[in-house]
């Protein structure tokens, strides 16, 4: 086991961490750059380094930096959080060399899935269901229809050299395609200069549904069951909930059971979630991220398993200490991001908390490193804090939620909470009939003016 | 039994200026047979807003043992104020001399030019030269041969 | 224990003002065997201090509504100020008048006796009679006949 | 349902029941003193009123001005919480007189619990087992033997009429009986003119563990496992863990099954603690407390169930949402009842809580009604708040209870927080080998000194 953990992150993520060692016995050290000099995890942590000025570029992203932290505080491991360093594997091979440890996955692990078409490629190769579609560009109708009618309407024509949305046109029948084909053509060839084009399965309202998994590296693999993190505010996760409202028992075991088998097979090591979009009852991977994410207590709740102990104990080289066997999905679990931000315009409100006070209770959990009196800087995300509330069933969990919501007070700076106080009341919301586009549809209809 | 003259007002107006001015949040006075006790409560909210977090961090026994530079962000607060301190430019391992055998490049009293060598600041096995921004005269120095720098840590004054 | 004649009620008007223009809380003042004590509890002090959390209960919406008595407690804080208020000595069922009736025990501009009853106050099906602590006039009534009251709600005036 | 509860209570357990209602989407009112109004649940309130003066037998304890304050605010159901008047039977039955729910156990059961001698009498009749002893007098050291021999030694000689502890002789062994007996005997005369003696079997160095049930009131009755709360001070709980590490996993069930057994022959409703002394192996019933407790919440951790939201429901005429087959004990969980006072002395301290900081992450809860800026009034109990902490396994919450004893700060009054940093790291506490006395001797031992 490691002797001394440096922690290259800031704000909750690396409070959370600090806490996952201090329960194993192990040191800490902060690193942290001159804008975090009174954050949380710095007051905490048995050692604090700064290592540079706010940029990120010079301080948490700065990899000669951080590995002089290492080497003047003796620090055996490196825990990445996430964003940062965390996805970069030209750091963990330096980590290597440096005979440092790194608490994620596998160099290689990373810089497949960091690259999008290899990434892709690999799924596919692991048995992980992704968007189907014409392998090559698709010149006859008749042979877009055989394909089509392979995918299932819709189907969405592509052009091969396309991008932001021109020479794209969905076919929502066969009627459809014909035509559709020849108009995207006729656009990619205007636009592109190239009437080469595509097809591929067209999903209206998808759900963003992930599954979580661990690896020892050395070929065992667990999942941890699936959050659903559908509701979103331009590509960016507002509220995290699993399981998800729209898959069973016998499905949860189905795409759970891919996603662990294909991790057994690349040997992956660490914490890892597949990301899906979810429609009609269907998988299709978008992206693996190779970290601990944001949304990760959401799992701990349901499951009662320490996904940061275990990337810990993993990168050491220990075993899982689970095996799948063990795992139960227990209640239900959400997860609320509370940022600084006004809660109708998105608009960051970083500065000084004059009163924090969190909610307490049963099943309730806080995940932040606020406190009354910090100030938040303005040169990171607006992320400061996270309520994660568990029951037995979604509607205690939910009903829970409404009451934690309403106990818990950050003054000083705007924040999304009153915007939470109101998805909890929806009635979309309570019913989990919502989709990836259903958040900022409710915001652009004014859903928070009434 | 006293009549209301026998208080003076401007006595409690000036207690009142008193507590004011003093930043005090009660002044009880006594003489005699008079007692007079003037109070204001403070607000908490302003009064409180940083510290007390670290508090329990210090007044709860380390779970751990703390060795090592746990300490380098006191010794950088300590310094960083005086006008004429030069800051390390990074985290790393400071050097007051070229090699182990070579003399030191500067000592307390040590008259410099701008761009002189002043010390070297390791990462990653490569040395970064840190060199005076103007000319003067050392008059501290406050890291030792081969010890560990913060970034923004005052490493010496020229003045 | 000095009777209360031999209070003036002049003195502790002026220390009430006193409080009020120094922006103190608190005054006591003690002569001979005297000793008057004024509090003002700020009302700034109470929203820096507390305020934060009915903030978030008022901010969001209530998860359910919310009849009956609640500002009970808000109408009380606006009267007890007054120095010549009665209080309810316990909670329950004001009632103005002996029965639905009857003539109200008294109205604004009553004078009254000490002793003289002006109210009821039922719990528990016991009527208990709320009397007049001195004599004086009834210069304000803060309650409705049949209305709930807490302990320590201001229900008259009398001066 | 009811449809609004009034809580008969302050403090914590006051906001522990006004999360609970509110999660059952009921109205709430606090009652409250002049001491307590603002407090944390008043302000949560859907309503609040006050009842009277600080002192609690004019306010708390004063049954006519809640009856009065139910009837003014049309509440149906009261929750006493615990102290006060949830263990009055007179109150249970003014209550249902006025055809107002009462959140408790049947009057007749709170009046046969709270009477030592019927207590032990109907403990008896249910089959729990209680303190062996002589069903009466004894004069002849034959008899003596003989009914020693069947209790086990050591014994306990007591006077009859006695108390005060004279009269009251320790026999280790047959051949010290004799000599016990004679001297018991002669001090009784002296003490008491009454030289009648009787024995009971002697415990020298017990345990506390208790027993958690939930009953019906209509024959059905589960149990949920046991809390060790040993580690008392004067009298007082200190620190509960649950399970108590003292049993295992057989033990547990069968002490649980007396308890539910004995439970379902008294239709019993509601929920309530059988409190054991254990010794080698063997239970001895104490007392049995008909309401919810300060350390309830070491039950709710490990099994998942909230105890407050099964005492509406059953108070209200439903069903307990659980079977015992249901009931799964997971992991560990201890709690620390924070108290304001200083950690060395005891002495209370109220006052202004200048800071207040609560720990958070995965597996602590806060069940506290303290916030900064909060006077705690001198008029009643000195406890602010309790920290309780769930692991995996009883290791991994003591680390965890470590780093979360850590994080909690509370400035502007003396609080016990430090007592318990120094009990966490005990090596006594942490192998779990303490008994009832061990509080008292480390502290008279100095041992918060080192």
């Amino acid at each position: 086991m490691f002797d001394k953990i440096l922690i290259a992150n800031r704000g909750e993520i690396a409070l959370r961490i600090l806490r996952a060692a201090k329960e194993l016995g192990i040191a800490t050290v902060a690193v942290h750059s001159t804008a975090d000099a009174d954050a949380m995890h710095v007051r905490l942590a048995d050692e604090s380094v700064c290592i540079g000025p706010p940029a990120a570029r010079d301080s948490y992203l700065n990899i000669p930096s951080i590995i002089a932290a290492c080497e003047i505080t003796g620090a055996d491991a490196v825990h990445p959080g996430y964003g940062f360093l965390s996805e970069n594997a030209r750091f963990a091979e330096v980590l290597a060399h440096h005979e440092i440890g790194f608490i994620g996955p596998k160099a290689e692990h990373i810089r497949t899935m960091g690259d999008k078409i290899e990434a892709k490629r690999t799924a596919k190769r692991l048995g992980i269901p992704c968007v189907p579609g014409s392998e090559g560009g698709v010149e006859d109708p008749d042979e877009a229809k055989r394909i089509a009618a392979g995918i299932g309407y819709p189907v969405l024509v592509k052009a091969a050299s396309g991008g932001g949305g021109r020479g794209m046109k969905v076919a929502r029948s066969e009627a459809d395609l014909e035509q559709a084909l020849g108009m995207a053509r006729s656009e990619a060839k205007a636009a592109f200069g190239d009437d080469a084009v595509y097809l591929e399965k067209y999903l209206e309202k998808p759900r963003h549904i992930e599954v979580q998994i661990l690896g020892d590296g050395r070929g065992d693999a667990v999942h941890l069951a699936e959050r659903d993190c559908s509701l979103q505010r331009r590509h960016q996760k507002v509220w995290e909930e699993g399981g998800s409202p729209a898959l069973n028992e016998a499905m949860r075991a189905e795409i759970g059971a891919i996603c662990s088998n294909a991790m057994k097979e690349l040997s992956y090591l660490g914490a890892g979630t597949i990301e899906f979009l979810y429609e009609d009852g269907r998988f299709y991977f978008i992206e693996m991220n190779t970290r601990i994410q944001v949304e990760h207590p959401v799992t701990e709740m349901i499951t009662g398993i320490d996904l940061v102990n275990e990337q810990i104990r993993v990168a050491a080289g220990g075993p899982l200490s689970v095996s799948q066997g063990d795992i139960r999905v227990e209640g239900h679990a959400i997860e609320c991001r509370i940022n600084a931000e006004h809660p109708a315009t998105f608009r960051p409100s970083p500065g000084l908390i004059t009163y924090f006070h969190p909610p307490g209770g049963l099943g309730v959990r806080v995940d932040s490193a606020a406190f009354q009196g910090y100030r938040i800087p303005p040169n990171y995300d607006s992320l400061i804090g996270k309520l994660i509330v568990h029951g037995r069933t979604r509607n205690e969990c939910l009903m829970r939620l409404r009451r934690a919501l309403d106990e818990f007070v950050v003054d000083g700076v705007d924040t999304t909470l009153p915007l939470f106080r109101t998805l909890v009341r929806n009635a979309d919301v309570q019913n989990g009939l919502y989709d990836i586009h259903w958040l900022e549809k409710f915001l652009a209809e004014g859903g928070l003016d009434t | 039994m006293p009549k209301h003259e026998s208080i003076d007002p401007e006595l409690v107006r000036e207690l009142a200026n008193l507590v004011t001015e003093t930043g005090l949040t009660e002044i009880e006075v006594e003489k005699g047979d008079l007692r007079i006790r003037v109070v204001r409560r403070l607000e908490p909210v302003n009064v409180q807003v940083a510290g007390p977090v670290p508090v329990a961090a210090v007044a709860a026994p380390a779970p751990v043992p703390t060795p090592g530079p746990g300490t380098a962000l006191d010794r950088g607060k300590a310094g960083a104020a005086h006008p004429g301190a030069v800051l390390s430019p990074m985290v790393g391992t400071a050097y007051r001399r070229p090699s182990p055998d070579a003399k030191l490049f500067v000592e307390v009293g040590s008259r410099v030019e701008s761009g002189e060598k002043l010390l070297l600041v390791e990462a990653m096995k490569t040395f970064n030269e840190i060199v005076a921004p103007r000319a003067g005269t050392v008059t501290a120095i406050f890291i030792e041969d081969g010890q560990p720098v913060e970034f923004g840590e005052p490493l010496l004054v020229i003045e």
